[in-house]
């Protein structure tokens, strides 16, 4: 077997034609329907097993999720605003959006799970809706305090009315509603096509991606650095939490990955409205040009491994 | 046919911004406005149209030339220091002015 | 098993999210690209069938079911013009809305008949056709009389050559010359996904009927009753209808939902040529905002009842 | 280098319009026009592009004064009682003053 | 069995409705989804047998086919420039456009052999690709000789970067690393909606296609009539290299169908840019008028006739 | 609020061009540019949106009387011949006049 999993080429081959300048564009309308898909997919998927799940048993894991949420922005602000020496509101933006999650990655890892014939809690991608928002709130407190100023209408409205949340969740209480008998006319489109949507997606985030890359070293070696090891320290917070929480090691794993992840669709535009006065190019950059593709091309293997490792260490 | 005098202005900007300036325009007094999507580059660097966020809006407010003032100061002060935004104002003729 | 047909949930998924004010925007291109698909596979459903059938025998249902569109704007009318005091246009604009279909409501009571294993004529999407067109003729008579400046070719234009009409026919065609064996390498996209095309569907009809549920109160009481009585009673008009042809009581459901329905697509396209002073948001607001939505929550698996009692009574 | 002035004459309206709009055009003799597509919000309330002909358009034609006046005043009488529809005329210099 | 492959009906849908100037129209982002479906799929499925193949057998192959690129348009050219009277720069941009390929066209050829049962060279999309620059590139020669003024950069930017050779490059390549068991996981999407998705693609095209038809008389009767003889005198040359290069009988029909195929979208781009004086218009109508509709409605079985008579005979 | 005259020049061209044109721009000292996808029709036919590069695209440039000079004289030499172009040059107020 190949060792890379399939649909992360894809990733590979957008990177590749969008360094190349070459003549391929996906429509904005295209990410948004490939996109919207695989979050419904993620959501059904998840809230189908939720069904199953006592909700007492969950009460203590999504208390934990929110903490590492908290968490991961508290210990990424003082790294970038003292070591990286970015300006508060940078690095309180940065602090947002790698205390967040990606939906992208946790999809290229749910793909590596099912590929590697690893089991997890079904019910994670109720992890993903619960880790989107805590760290963007906090990374703005970080910047401006508790301030007058600040517009929480708005602000409450773009977090919690992002797409990803509201198809993820529409997407989970559809599935708990349907339950896996309800589902099964709707699992040839959600569920049988999931990995080749995935890989359009991927194809088109490496598109995208790649028209960040250029940026990357504008920014300076620390950002590149940042990129690299934030995910990397993060993941071993992840599987911290996981084994508190008592998961089965598949489910460790992805929450490793849920912690290295960072977001780059909702912080972004939370932090646009909330903090304009970050410069939005080095946290996008950072998220999708560096980490993004570090986390689908060798942290999630890596992660796999260093879960293995420190579970049976 | 009479013709009226009123202003044209243009507003080129982020498209995450349009829901604030639509309720701006409604505050200030607006009676009508017009939004094409649009792509391009400034002083804030390359705006495309590929996904999310990342675009323009280009946004046109016919009025009279007391709010076209307003709003430019308006929308100077409050989105000029962090947005990329450029505006633009052009006289125009109207057959009915009483729509403006 | 869920009472409610789990695609109807994404539809509700819509309309929260629009009411909402959620960031979910699906755009029109996807919107063109799903409806394209769903017409395609009804009307390609309905020809496989078709072919099977001798010609001879649906000649007098095709009549009588040109009889229903004609007859139901003709009662719609009367009610609209002197119980709701509208002014004309507008009463016959709502008469031509009613009068015709909604192929949308039409795909989920498929899916819904599907779901209830209740079988049905096959050939019925040939119905939908045959009810789209002659309701809104009535309506613009009843708008203008004969009148001489009718420019009956745009809208002879607009009438027979709308996007559901060509899509809905092209399908019977086709379906019709290859048959079931000649359609099996397309059956993946067209059949199997069906319904998961018709949920992306209905979450996108969920967030287009929300932008016009706004209006709905402000065009006062007696519309918002009329959209709910008047699918009632001419879901009756269709049982009866049904019931002369000589239908399965599942065709005879379906006649009963199709004339229950009103159009969203064609009917505005059409009036807005021929009758420009109606105004095109009461029309709209009610056959969107109000019918359609009671349809597919309430209507289909009242008319189902309604259907088995009068079959049975 | 020469300048010709001409007008341009843009219409923002219904999407649905747009056949009827184009033929008219070419029955007034305009040697061309472009089109955008657009959303808005004016008196006949929002329209916004998400399905069908829920949009707007906004056109543009270059041409001379007079046809220019020609178009406007036939749009007026034939359009603006029962469509959401604004227009508005300015001058423009071009190169080529033989293309318009 | 029907005579006519159901995809094929798609297409004349398409034309009739686009003749009718039906309110049917596919957002060109639908178009840029389908096509970049379609040819991702023809990669995977070439570059998975690609796999099996030693290297060494393909060297003569690969340089057969480049011949054969170059060969077609030379003797296109005089037939142009002498017996069409046509100027060099149209004569040059239609001999272009009819050495290169169009990968719709081979799309539809692939439906009919899996239809008829035709086994055939599964790495034959390789072929695609080497075909589509050759011809372009003595096409731009023949045009302009090899002129100083001539901007290479921007050029070769263009024929080898565009959409098409990017999609089937990348596609072969992800192919032959994955696989056929890497690929399983998305072959639902890739490989099972092929045909569905190829019927909506020639819906489209029917309708850009119909588009292009109003100008092609107006071109003369030259054209039309070297629009329907190029093919056949091209699928002979085809036929021709297929067996100098020992193909099997499918393999034959495929490469004469590939020879008789004329270029509409890697062709019109590449020559815009590089001999612009040449009117796009009469290309385009020639090659997406009238010979792609002939091709996929009377070449493909008859290039298959031809095929078997020869091979035979 | 001080108003400043700038120089908005207007394109409208082929679709395949807009790579050529901004890099045309770059190189001619041009601060910025927008553009929106267009259809429309001229002297050499219909532009429809409907695949490929059958489109048009609508630049705007905002600039200085001289650039604009410049630019028109380049785009008219360069691309006229050959290409479905049509170019207009309009007066427009802005308020920084340091960023065009
Ligand atoms: N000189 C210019 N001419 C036309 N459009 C411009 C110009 N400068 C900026 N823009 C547009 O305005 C947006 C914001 O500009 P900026 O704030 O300079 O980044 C850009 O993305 C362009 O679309
Ligand atoms: N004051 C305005 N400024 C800019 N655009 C307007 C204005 N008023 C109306 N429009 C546009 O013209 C369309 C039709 O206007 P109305 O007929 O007033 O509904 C609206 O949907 C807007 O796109
Ligand atoms: N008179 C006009 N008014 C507005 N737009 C025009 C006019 N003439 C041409 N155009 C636009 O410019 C493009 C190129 O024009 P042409 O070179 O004349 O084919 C056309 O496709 C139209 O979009
Ligand atoms: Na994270
Ligand atoms: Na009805
Ligand atoms: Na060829």
């Amino acid at each position: 077997m190949l060792a890379i999993d399939p649909v992360v080429l894809f990733f590979v081959l957008g990177v590749a034609a969008g360094l190349a300048r070459a003549e391929l564009r996906l429509p904005a309308a295209i990410y948004d329907f490939v996109s919207a898909i695989l979050l419904l997919s993620i959501g059904l998927k998840g809230g189908m097993q939720l069904a199953t799940q006592p909700v007492g048993n969950l009460l203590g894991d999504v208390a934990l999720v929110l903490l590492l949420g908290v968490l991961l922005p508290l210990v990424a602000f003082p790294v970038l605003r003292f070591a990286g020496r970015l300006p508060r509101a940078d690095a309180a933006s940065l602090a947002a959006h790698y205390g967040s999650v990606s939906v992208g990655t946790f999809a290229v890892a749910i793909s590596y799970a099912t590929r590697q014939g690893i089991p997890y809690e079904e019910y994670m991608p109720l992890f993903v809706v619960l880790l989107e928002v805590p760290a963007i709130l906090v990374g703005i407190l970080l910047a401006r305090g508790v301030s007058r100023t600040t517009r929480w209408g708005p602000l409450a409205h773009e977090l919690f009315l992002g797409k990803s949340i509201v198809l993820l969740l529409g997407g989970l209480a559809i599935g708990w509603a349907a339950g896996p008998a309800g589902l099964e006319p709707i699992a040839p489109l959600f569920f049988d096509l999931f990995k080749g949507v995935l890989a359009l997606f991927l194809l088109e985030m490496g598109l995208i991606a790649s028209a960040q890359l250029a940026g990357a070293l504008r920014h300076g070696l620390f950002l590149v650095a940042f990129g690299l090891v934030a995910p990397l320290a993060f993941s071993v917070v992840g599987i911290g939490f996981g084994v508190l929480m008592g998961l089965s090691p598949g489910g460790v794993m992805l929450l490793a990955v849920l912690a290295a992840s960072a977001s780059y669709i909702a912080a972004p535009a939370a932090m646009r409205t909330a903090v304009p006065e970050a410069n939005p190019a080095i946290s996008l950059t950072a998220s999708l040009a560096i980490t993004f593709p570090f986390n689908i091309l060798v942290g999630i293997p890596l992660y796999h491994r260093l879960t293995e490792l420190l579970l049976n260490g | 046919m009479e013709r009226h005098v009123r202003r044209l202005l243009t507003v080129i900007t982020e498209a995450s911004l349009e829901r604030s300036l639509v309720s701006d325009l409604k505050e200030f007094g607006a009676r009508g406005y017009t939004i094409t999507d649009a792509r391009g580059q400034g002083h804030r660097g390359k705006r495309a149209l590929e996904w999310e966020h990342s675009g323009n809006i280009r946004l046109e407010v016919i009025c009279d030339a007391a709010l076209a003032d307003r709003l430019a100061a308006h929308l100077r002060e409050r989105y000029y220091d962090h947005y990329a935004m450029i505006l633009f104002v052009q006289d125009v003729e109207v057959l009915r002015p009483e729509k403006f």
